[in-house]
């Protein structure tokens, strides 16, 4: 565990982290541009999903593929229901912002399980390259139970009726581009990604450091800003990462998956979505307050997902499969 | 010098992912047409928002200049979002040059 | 209470590569200055525009604040190119605080 | 026909670097909220600027709707930043809709 | 033919761009800044110029080079007056929509070069260096040709005088850092561009794959929005490309190019400008109309010349050159 | 003198801010999306300040680096006063002017200490790592000092209180990004710097290209656009950085620094600031003219340094430490 914790804290990458939190905390005026941010953004998802896809290429899809993929949906689709029902009674939240929370927790965070990816790749505990087809099947089952309970089945709220919502949840833009990169790097397989390799891998680390300088510094800054959010929330916003990681490794390591391959299972449950469901459910469940979602989400679970959380779920794991938790 | 009529012009602040409701409800009032600015950052009841592109909270100002009668029509249809969805619309008179396109 | 006075505020919608056409006609109206701002999107008779920046055939709001008659000579000077262009210029009252300036 | 109230909307042409100073007296003036959008370049006694991102130079459009006497209190309070600073403050009446939140 | 096209859609650059089309014919939000697109596409410019100045730094400038050079911009130059021909007559255009549109067929598109120079050299038919030389020499001719055509020669409308308009023509951004990027390659030579390279050369492929993912959303877009469209000019964006290509490879062959290069001078003839051309036309014509030419050159002819043109510009060439129009 | 001439216009990185400074002068319409070109600053500051935190967890800090760090803050902070006795007198400006432009010459400008290194290392004679914590370290003394001057030390002016001034001056974006790079850098050390080596390092040339074209297009155009500039200005944004870096280098001589080390030092006290200083004087002296400060330092002293007094500076460090002011 110690020896884990130091690990994450000498990675350049949650090292940039804690400078965004920070410059925020200490009131400096940094900030990237707003363009920037949204170009990193869709940078790592297209470079993780090329990733995945190649990685699928190499490896085919066999069993434990299958087996994993399978689980990342169900789970994706069932745990907004407890989250919904700690939300709801123990977070006193209303039926909508408890339907708008839960979703974002089933779903996935892609930076989370990126610096997961990173930090376990340190301790030689390297996941599946198919993972990556576990996060982006994982994305959006969650979106679509979480309205169901904000909203209930049949209710055409806004004349907006059930298709027109499958089809904004799919064509949502995290999801065509994960998705769309993830066949790109099937399709062209080992080859066809030598010629870009530079740019999406040789790139990725450095980008990604600086993308989580600027999520640092939007996360403290959204915290110190924080008006709706009670300490019933911010407990829930530690103990669900802390139930769905343990879940999801459990999971992993049940369907047979190996130490960092369950990890990383782990650390997608316990992730909670800061960019495709904020954006989902404003325009889905506009009347959900983003203040309470956006900041449980954003400020309090990712960085205890980044700082804390990977390290107990990789050393978890590591004990569920017999291991040490610390690198061989 | 030059003519000029008066129409309205009308400003509503939306989140970015709900700008289709907006410009539908434009485009359905009979108006020409409209406009989007983007937003920077702001604060009200529900505090202060900024940077938050990559999280698609963020907003824009779309503007439309029409007819009383049209704009009439239009806050008229917008009202409901008005409240539901936090928008805010404000509305006034305005000299135009060419008033038949609007 | 503070002091205002009266101005008229100018904004006209033009193309960015015609910009400098219309902050031209400002210079030479012998208003004092002018601010432009970005815009999005839009829509109108010759159809929906967006992402156009790589293509230069993006839009851009110059706004300006000026005395009454000086408003009058640039609403003038940039009717023909309303027409031709496709610009689109819209003016009402404003109170300014420190009315010299304008 | 829907209801609608009038209240002052205040704009206030601003550098970015000193935007909390103007957000601080909307806050003051017990304004319930204000909005920021970009602007990207201008012209005025002191010449033409552009470009001045990197620079920390740039300048801000902040806007405000507040009932009448708010509105005057917070031009009251920003005069002082007009002069000295550079800032622009231009206000008028607007019709809004769910005039309370104003 | 059919090996070509197969080899046209496993390349990665390729595949993005219909990603592109694809995600928004779904209707996907999927959207790149535009201030990161603008700076792809400054990117792309300066990347290519360097590498071609590189490139004649090495070669020096022979009999070949001044003969395409020569060939490019007589080519540039006199292809508008056939194309304006066609839009008035069958197209059914006005002067001035005739003349712009006929301006953009005659400039080139950077980017359908540098794709195609992708596909050729995936072909072994890698262009020669002084081909980039060739397309920024044929960037201008055709604007001013275009503008003759639309407004006459001592036509001074908007008092805008034959010195202005040439200037404007000149100094146009895409121009100007073409030119400076293609001096700073001679200059600086192969040792000076060692320095930069990891930066122009290693990222160049994989910025032009995000790149090829946003024109592909947008051209479907302006597609799917498109108003101003006949059916008549969907073929002239069909057909120009077919013939232009065809007399640019021929030309090519007859002043005695390799395969390669006389397929790339037949790429930069089928090639219709999005960037430099329109913004060029919106300043010096601006009565004309942008969802004319835009559509007809970006939504239309460029997807043709990517997925379809190149090739059979491609197996053209190597027919001519006494090829197999295959991989050897 | 020569050789160095020719090295400075053959590097890559002058030859696009020569192009900037070109383009700008034949009113060119080309320009850099000011989020790219914000970006690339926050960019290169990350790169830079790493890069010294790497230099120093190798090196480690002995005298040389504490003697350094206090050459320079004790120069950064009393080369101000020389600067407004000039500005005042010769310069005619006002007080508040004059410190203002006071602090702008006694701060540091980061690009130009890149440039300058790249040219050092050119010529065998690059500076020792620990020279970025030396910059670091000038960024804001001269600030500090040029408030006083133009304020006061007493003087609470906007009831802006000295602790806020401070807090403005240590949280300013570009001090908290260099310190911050620097010390994960000290903390990554080579090991984890690995990592992310590809993005800042192999990068930074090609980014400092592009940056500079924008820096080269901004000052040209602020310099025909300048108004409040008389030749006395002229003048003085000449001399300044002329004496300021002979003082400079002759310090970093004297504490004992190599030539490549000393001329940095020189160059660093001949540089003035263009991007943290115009923003905390926009903030803490707004009536202040950025017409005034920004052209002096970016449009006058910016080319005058980088195109002329970095060989200066570089020959007379050689001078100096006994060397022949070429290439060995
Ligand atoms: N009624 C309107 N209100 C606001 N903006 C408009 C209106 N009509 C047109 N526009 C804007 O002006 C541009 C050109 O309009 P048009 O020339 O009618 O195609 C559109 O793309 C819109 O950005
Ligand atoms: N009459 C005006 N109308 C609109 N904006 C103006 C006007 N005068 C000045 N500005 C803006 O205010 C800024 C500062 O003006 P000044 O203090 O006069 O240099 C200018 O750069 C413009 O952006
Ligand atoms: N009085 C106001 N004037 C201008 N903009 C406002 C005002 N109140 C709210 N806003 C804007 O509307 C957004 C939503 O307001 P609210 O729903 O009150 O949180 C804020 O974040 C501001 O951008
Ligand atoms: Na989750
Ligand atoms: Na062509
Ligand atoms: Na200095």
């Amino acid at each position: 565990m110690f020896e884990t914790a130091i690990q994450t804290f000498t990675s350049p990458v949650v090292l940039f982290f804690v400078l965004g939190l920070l410059a925020a905390f200490v009131r400096s005026d940094l900030a990237i541009p707003e363009a920037i941010a949204k170009a990193m953004s869709l940078y790592l998802m297209a470079a993780i999903g090329i990733k995945g896809g190649v990685a699928v290429s190499k490896s085919g899809i066999d069993g434990t593929v299958i087996s994993a993929l399978g689980a990342g949906i169900v789970a994706g689709f069932l745990l907004p229901f407890f989250a919904y029902a700690v939300l709801k009674s123990f977070g006193k939240l209303d039926r909508i912002n408890s339907g708008a929370v839960a979703a974002h927790y089933g779903s996935i965070s892609v930076v989370t399980f990126v610096t997961a990816v990173e930090i376990l790749t340190g301790q030689a505990r390297e996941p599946e390259g198919f993972m990556v087809a576990v996060m982006a099947a994982m994305e959006a089952p969650a979106i679509l139970s979480g309205l169901m309970l904000a909203r209930g089945l049949g209710n055409k709220d806004d004349g907006q009726s059930m298709g027109e919502m499958f089809h904004e949840v799919f064509t949502n833009s995290s999801i065509v581009l994960l998705l769309g990169a993830f066949v790109i790097g099937m399709v062209g397989g080992e080859a066809g990604f030598g010629e870009v390799q530079p740019f999406f891998e040789a790139g990725f680390k450095g980008v990604l450091c600086i993308f989580l300088l600027d999520m640092g510094l939007i996360a403290a800054r959204r915290m110190m800003d924080a008006r709706a959010i009670t300490w019933r929330l911010t407990l829930i916003a530690i103990f669900l990462p802390l139930v769905n990681g343990a879940v999801g490794t459990a999971l992993g390591v049940g369907i047979g998956l190996d130490a960092g391959s369950a990890a990383a299972l782990g650390v997608l449950c316990a992730s909670a979505s800061y960019i495709a469901v904020p954006a989902a459910m404003r325009l889905a469940l506009p009347e959900a307050d983003p203040g309470i979602y956006l900041t449980m989400s954003l400020s309090i679970t990712f960085p205890f997902n980044v700082l804390i959380n990977i390290g107990i779920i990789s050393a978890f794991a590591a004990y569920l499969t017999g291991g040490t938790g610390v690198v061989p | 010098m030059i003519e000029t009529v008066i129409r309205k012009r009308i400003e509503i602040l939306a989140d970015t992912q709900l700008q289709k409701r907006v410009t539908d409800a434009i485009d359905r009032a009979g108006i020409t047409g409209w406009t989007v600015t983007p937003v920077t950052s702001g604060k009200g009841r529900d505090g202060h928002w900024r940077e938050e592109r990559v999280m698609g909270t963020d907003k824009v100002f779309v503007l439309t200049i029409a007819a009383e009668d049209k704009a009439e029509v239009l806050a008229e249809a917008l009202a409901p979002m008005l409240t539901k969805y936090g928008f805010i619309l404000s509305m006034w008179d305005v000299q135009v040059i060419r008033g038949e396109r609007f």
